[in-house]
């Protein structure tokens, strides 16, 4: 087994390779205490095919109907799945994302992967794009009009940005005719996100009170500094 | 150059002119939030550079800008006008502060947004369609019950809704005075052939239009050197004095008195 | 096998090369009797999900270069690979194909996978899908840039969305080097069309009907007269 340990050695030194190559270890264990996992059950190997293939998560509903086996049969095959593709034993991990299940790299090996396909997974997010982005997802649907009064500023260019990034889309028009915004389920992907449901609620970050005192404080005073030159002026 | 592509920089927009035009149209850009006076004075800053007046585009910027200005007091005024007129500093304070809040909350939410996306830094999805041998079972089996017939009349919608062009901005609603530069010229070289007068007395009983292309004939004579103005106080009275270094090079005072002398 | 048993061949320096692989032999064992490899070896775990990401066969120098590795040591992690990927053991195998190795799914599970895609995935259209199918059925071929034009804001994603289900595809590039598309036959097929003549005339929804010039120069001049968002957005 010290050929295995040398292959670790050889491997850029990811998080991983700090840890002892466990197969050293383990094969002194008696194989039969392993859980058997070599065989994996029919129904999960087509789950994994499945899984595999698609670019899209899917539902556990999608994956029985495929499989034509039980809903609860496939959540139990899932089951066998996360375990084998638990984050840090493989390359690949099984998560529940946007909605359904996925298969994703683990970010152990992106290193690799940013050589391999020699761009980054993903162009970073601008202050504005993450602005833009928390009031879609929080308020969906929503039109730019109104994403713009909420920020103060222009909304546009941030939400050309989302929108070829497929984090957003369109969802209709407004009654006004500007078109409403959702987010994707890129979005819930990206982001580490099963659903909407796991964004925290919009009401944690309100300022306490004391904070709103002084705030409103200062504008009674700037309202009234301005009130007072208006008369002036007139 | 047109009028159309003025750049502009303003707080909610940069680009052109004629896109801010359509924007606003297609209520894209709230017209309540743009401050007209920046997009006049962008507009000035351009005269300023180009060192010059087109009168054509001038007065096509007059009659945009006057219709868009008229567009926000309706849209500022409509429905609530004595509320919004009578609004207590109490009440102004309160509004604001609901939008400071609304703004903290989602720049907080963004916050943590940013946080769960460098979180997630690192993983990758496979985006590799199915292999050709799959895709072709989904063709195979497509025309059966599986398929699920779609309408094609989607697409012909979809096609209507893209030829349709952007309405041209309506000025119907202002009444269009044909009022010519030239002729505005010609009343103010009358009057400074007579001395100092004041803005007012040019424009008295005029209309707003006419107002509005006076001052642009009085700026192009000031352009052209051939006047000189100033006006103390805002919102006062507009002094209009032949320019002084046409008659006397050096009489560089200004002011009533010297008006007077020059007048006399 | 032939191919894994040259790569053991070619990477004497692993513990598997003394053993001759034979999978399809071991599956018949009791699980005891197979080396315990919960732990994938970290260089191994990297290469499993260089595999998973590339939709292109990766050769052994790619995979070295990526992983920063000595192409012996990326060898022998193919070889573990190989062993948890052989026929038979998951949903997922480990092929050798065109002078590379991908991950593909197991022929066993095809059946499903072939459920599963030609189940009609969401039913609707989106606004954006339907108007950049929409252009591309009736301007065909037509590049990406001409459809961004035309509608104003990017067509990416819709056209991602719409490749990914099989309703559209390309059809060479613009002489300007633009990704052309088409439509597929799956798309006559789920609009119940039996040619690209039968799509509607489009007069019934023309807003201006008097309009002589031809529609692809008429859907531009819209898209530009709209006022092209993207410009703004640039």
């Amino acid at each position: 087994m010290s050929e295995l340990a040398q292959v670790n050695a050889e491997a850029p030194a990811t998080p991983h390779a700090a840890q002892p190559p466990s197969a050293q270890h383990e094969a002194q264990l008696p194989a039969a205490e392993h859980e058997a996992e070599q065989e994996v059950p029919a129904l999960a190997r087509t789950v994994e095919a499945l899984l595999f293939l698609s670019s899209e998560p899917l539902g556990a509903g999608e994956l029985a109907e495929a499989t034509q086996a039980g809903e609860g049969a496939v959540r139990a095959a899932l089951a066998v799945l996360a375990e084998q593709y638990a984050p840090g034993r493989r390359g690949i991990t099984l998560r529940e994302l946007g909605g359904g299940w996925t298969l994703a790299s683990d970010p152990s090996t992106e290193d690799a992967a940013r050589r391999l396909f020699s761009r980054p997974r993903a162009a970073t997010l601008s202050p504005a794009q993450a602005e833009t982005l928390a009031i879609v997802a929080y308020l969906q649907p929503v039109s730019r009009p109104e994403i713009t009064r909420i920020r103060g500023v222009s909304a546009d260019s941030a939400a050309a940005t989302l929108l070829d990034r497929g984090l957003i889309e369109e969802a209709g028009h407004s009654q006004f005719g500007a078109v409403l915004y959702r987010t994707t389920t890129q979005f819930l992907k990206l982001f580490g996100l099963r659903d909407l449901d796991q964004l925290p609620d919009i009401a944690r970050w309100d300022p306490t009170p004391e904070e709103q005192a002084e705030l409103r404080e200062r504008l009674l005073r700037a309202g009234e500094a301005r009130g007072g030159a208006g008369a002036a002026d007139s | 150059m047109s009028i159309a592509a003025l750049e502009l920089d303003l707080d909610v927009f940069s680009g052109p002119f004629d896109l801010l035009l359509t924007l606003i149209l297609r209520e894209e850009i709230d017209l309540r939030e743009l401050a007209l006076a920046d997009v006049v004075l962008a507009y000035l800053d351009h005269l300023e550079r180009r060192g010059e007046l087109d009168l054509e585009t001038a007065t096509e910027f007059i009659v945009l800008v006057a219709a868009l200005l008229e567009l926000k007091s309706r849209l500022l005024l409509s429905g609530e006008e004595q509320e919004l007129l009578e609004i207590e500093p109490e009440q102004a304070a309160e509004e604001l502060l609901a939008r400071m809040l609304d703004a903290r909350r989602y720049r907080a939410a963004a916050g943590h947004l940013a946080q769960l996306f460098a979180g997630e830094h690192g993983v990758r999805f496979r985006l590799v369609p199915p292999p050709p041998s799959l895709r072709r079972a989904i063709v195979h089996q497509a025309d059966g019950s599986a398929g699920g017939g779609r309408d094609a009349n989607q697409l012909g919608e979809a096609i209507g809704r893209l030829l349709l062009l952007p309405p041209t901005i309506s000025l119907r609603h202002i009444a269009m005075h044909r009022v010519s530069v030239a002729e505005r010229l010609a009343h103010l070289r009358r009057l400074l052939r007579r001395g100092s007068f004041s803005f007012d007395e040019a424009v008295r009983d005029a209309d707003r239009m006419t107002v509005a292309v006076t001052l642009f004939a009085l700026l192009d004579l000031y352009k052209r050197g051939e006047v000189d103005w100033e006006q103390p106080e805002s919102f006062g009275e507009i002094a209009i004095h032949p320019s002084a270094h046409q008659l006397a090079p050096t009489a560089l005072a200004r002011g009533a008195a010297h008006a007077e002398a020059i007048a006399g």
